[in-house]
């Protein structure tokens, strides 16, 4: 059985305590997505701010779990600066360390390639929680929703 | 007779087990029971020995298939004061007791406008089927407040019933652990001319339970929350509700004659039970029935009552002002849980942690979301306790709860 | 690879006991077949190890809960060749699934003079729910005929299918045994603009089955007729149709958020999942869907086949015309079972002196009325098998009529 | 386990074999029921011709097993002549001889009085079929809708 120290690792602690990028943007300029965990209810509100193709800005609001909220607040100073394309490729990354579950249950898809895994940086941290398969929603709400504000913000009628 | 839990965990071979090298504190029975080998028995015996469809068949186990499923129809109603076995249905699950009685009674005489009064301590099975009609008929929910300290407020009743088709609440709270006060609100009910359906959901497995000390029209409950299997719920209602009502689920079993232009359908209660039944559950619920009853409901009433009083006690004692329980807070109020908060750590991480020390409790919204907004939270952490739980399981919980402040503090 | 029925049997629990000081020929899988011991022990494992409700729980054994609960999916799924689990719903019987199709897309979609195309040999669970619909919307239902000798008569087809909205069909009758051209109906539905759902209860336990290649959008089977328990069924469907439909059952586990006024549905195939599901039977459904792969489906269709081709020659050659065979007469065209008349007996009585030698059969309408009187009869005697079966359990069927001609003579 | 003999006594056969009161009445005078056993589909006619409040013909149509042909048969001969009354009653112990199933479910009823039996006649020879529960709805398949058919005659519109 997979301990506790695999899912609360220090710098997710430090997260959860300090989380960055906390507030809130105006809306315009800045674009905001809510998105819910069906399982726990927590919710929470991603701001993104754009100029040309560079994200110059990203807030959180909302409540949840340690997971949740470090996870959050590790992505929101991971994608800061980068372009949008840039930021998805994280986003992609991330998810495909956190769909391990699913290849567990199908059991028949490769380990992530190590390279992918280093460009997350400090959120490799965030690999113990695929040993919690419930805890995924937590890890992946603010990551869904900023996928959602992306779409919204590379839309033609933004 | 006391319970003697000791004695009773040796029947449930769940805890035979240690979890992670740790003994298993389980106190999330209010989300769903272990089940004592009597149930696997009563399952595994029966498709050991006569399994067979059930009503149809004109051979002995096919027989004998139908005798113990119409047996345990009987048992089990018998144990909530249901004594017509035409009233019982056996459905998939509370959940679906509830929209039987939206689907079918609500769609047949429920339109525009017309009220019907749930509370806001609502589990979702009681809540989503009254807004799906709300979204197709424009019918109109009312709700019930609460009080302070988490009872249900009944001081404004005649007015707030007042016009109103149907009263639909809980008998207990899944989440405050409040026992609703359903004589009350059914006799008001009644005499504002409206019907009466109640969610024992969180009641049977707990209280000594008479559908008809309860003034209930409607009254469903689940199987696996009561010691039962997994797959089995129950509606009971009053016999001349269910004549008048149309069918629900449409399929075999349910009809007397079908054409390729109509159909006439069956008597009661298999005019509600469309299909093949849940007939290896059937019968373990009445095995978990009998189980209950050889325990005796009063004895586990009691017990579940001195546990709640325990847990609020010593939690209270050690923890002060850390911890808040939600819900009136004395034992005699409440059926066997309690919800929490403590020291600002999220339920999530604090169900995490306390699994790590081998103590299951529940992390969330427990399907009652408006209720999570009314006390402003987006989840609790729950402990709920059955006639297998004693006190170092609780003991065990605060224990544990310490490791959590560590972690988090 | 043959089945070896002597081992085959020795799997199943219930082959261990006499029944009335006979052997137990037991003929009536058509209605429900007998469970092997890995499905009762993957039942009793789970509730004895692991068993919490799923979904929602933040410690280990409600996590395994999940795990297993969601894998079951996935090899149920896998069974009929449904890759993707979103398409793959639980529900408590194919009945139910049935309902689900009738409820949320028939009432989202269908309305007065809608077409919904069925067959004359349907039973009750793809026919009371659209007779429901014709009542209560106006729906307009057409049934497709049968040739002489009991097939899908498809000759008109292009004509029947004009206009129609869905055509739902059984992919093998439970009281003839016929084998339909699912493929060609579908094709041909889909060139005439409807959808197409097909009834696999009768086909899934006995014939390799791919949902894709069948061709149909919607697909529903039931688990108590493929060795697994009661109280499971399974409803497939196309995600983009599954992800445009309404939810059905309201409650718990099937909404992603519930305020006062509104809800918004959980992502597939949760959305159709309200409440507690069958946990412990979804389990047990899947170590059927095992069990069945391990003997190979390609291995079940010979030897049914072959037990179908036996029943036909020997009891034919035993009683000439004195035995009525239903439905055509050439084994591959049908599934595993055989509808008969014997010397103007009726099949109660048949079925009543049979029992008497330990061999159980149907006799009744078996939920085909439409059909029933299609043919002209109150009700047939069925002898139907499964991979427990063999030559002799139809000799001893051939045995009995004997007995049964003597009495009644 | 109950034999068949105790189900197919030679009486029984014999009502089977050559049933009386088969035909139908002219509707009206005739008073008509068909009554349906859903678990076979069996479909039974039963005619009822009264003169004041005595029944003085019966007659039957429709199809279905030995126990239901037998019963029905019985049934004709047994209230043919008899009053409303009379015939409710018999009725009404035959109904009571045919329930000891509810009873062996409840486990908590008394058998019925040998007297009442006794009235019966021929009929007793049907008391086997309640150690076969499912073929009960056969046999009582004709009194369920003979007693429908009396309740209409008896009908203050009649
Ligand atoms: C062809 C067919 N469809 C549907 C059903 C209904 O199955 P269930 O009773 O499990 O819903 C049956 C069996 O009774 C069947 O044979
Ligand atoms: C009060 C209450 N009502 C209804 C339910 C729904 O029960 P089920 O999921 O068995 O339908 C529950 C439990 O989840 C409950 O606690």
């Amino acid at each position: 059985m997979p301990g506790l120290e695999d899912l609360y690792r220090e710098i997710i602690l430090d997260h959860y305590r300090n989380p960055r990028n906390r507030g809130e943007l105006p809306v315009p300029p800045a674009h905001a997505e809510t998105g819910f965990n069906p399982l726990c209810g927590d919710e929470i509100t991603v701001y993104v701010q754009t100029e040309g193709d560079r994200i110059v800005d990203v807030k959180l609001a909302g409540q949840g779990c340690s997971i949740s909220q470090s996870s959050a607040s590790m992505m929101s100073t991971a994608v800061k600066g980068k372009t949008i394309d840039e930021a998805r490729r994280v986003v992609s990354t991330f998810k495909g360390m956190m769909s391990v579950h699913e290849q567990r249950l199908g059991g028949d898809e490769a380990e992530r390639s190590s390279d992918a895994l280093a460009e997350l940086g400090d959120l490799v941290a965030l690999q113990g929680v695929v040993k919690f398969p419930v805890r995924i929603k937590c890890a992946t709400l603010s990551w869904n929703t900023f996928a959602q504000a992306l779409d919204a913000v590379g839309a033609p009628n933004h | 007779m006391a319970i003697d839990v000791t004695a009773v965990k040796k029947d449930f071979p769940i805890f035979d087990q240690e979890v992670g090298g740790k003994r298993l504190v389980f106190l999330d029975s209010a989300a769903s029971s272990q089940k004592p080998r009597a149930v696997l028995d009563a399952m595994d015996g029966y498709y050991s020995t006569t399994h067979a469809n059930v009503h149809r068949g004109v051979y002995a186990i096919a027989e004998e298939a139908t005798r113990l499923y119409e047996l345990a129809r009987r048992r089990v109603g018998a144990f909530v004061g249901a004594d017509d076995p035409a009233e019982v249905i056996f459905t998939k699950n509370v959940t679906e007791s509830f929209n039987l009685i939206a689907y079918s009674w609500g769609r047949a005489n429920l339109g525009r406008g017309d009220v019907v009064v749930l509370s806001s301590m609502e589990h979702h099975a009681n809540l989503v089927p009254w807004l799906q009609l709300a979204e197709e008929r424009g019918i109109v929910l009312r709700y019930l407040g609460l009080t302070d300290d988490g009872r249900l407020d009944t001081s404004e009743l005649e007015r707030e019933l007042d016009g109103a088709r149907l009263v639909s609440i809980t008998a207990c709270s899944n989440v405050l652990g409040t026992l609703t006060p359903v004589r009350e609100v059914a006799d008001a009910a009644h005499a504002a001319g409206a019907l009466v359906a109640v969610d024992g959901a969180q009641l049977v497995p707990h209280v000594p339970t008479e559908v008809g000390a309860l003034g209930a029209d409607f009254f469903g409950f689940t199987g696996h929350k009561m010691l039962g299997p997994t797959g089995i719920g129950v509606l009971w209602a009053r016999r001349e509700l269910l004549e008048a009502m149309p069918p629900f689920l449409g399929g075999g079993e349910m009809i007397s004659d079908v054409r390729t232009d109509g159909f006439s359908p069956a008597e009661l209660p298999w005019k509600f039970e469309a299909g093949t039944p849940p007939i290896a559950e059937a019968l373990g619920l009445a095995a978990a029935v009998e189980y209950l009853e050889k325990l005796g409901m009063d004895a586990v009433r009691e017990h579940e009552k001195a546990l709640s009083a325990y847990a609020i006690a010593s939690l209270t004692e050690r923890f002060g002002d850390d911890i808040k329980i939600h819900g009136p807070l004395d034992a005699g109020s409440r059926g066997g849980l309690i919800s929490f908060a403590f020291k600002g750590i999220h339920p999530h991480d604090l169900s995490q942690v306390l699994d790590e020390h081998g103590v299951c409790v529940r992390a969330g919204h427990h399907c009652a979301k408006p209720l999570m907004r009314h006390l402003g939270v987006a989840a609790t952490a729950r402990a709920s306790w059955s006639v297998y739980n004693d006190e170092p399981d609780i003991d065990a919980l605060g224990d544990a709860l310490v490791d959590a402040d560590r972690i988090f503090s």
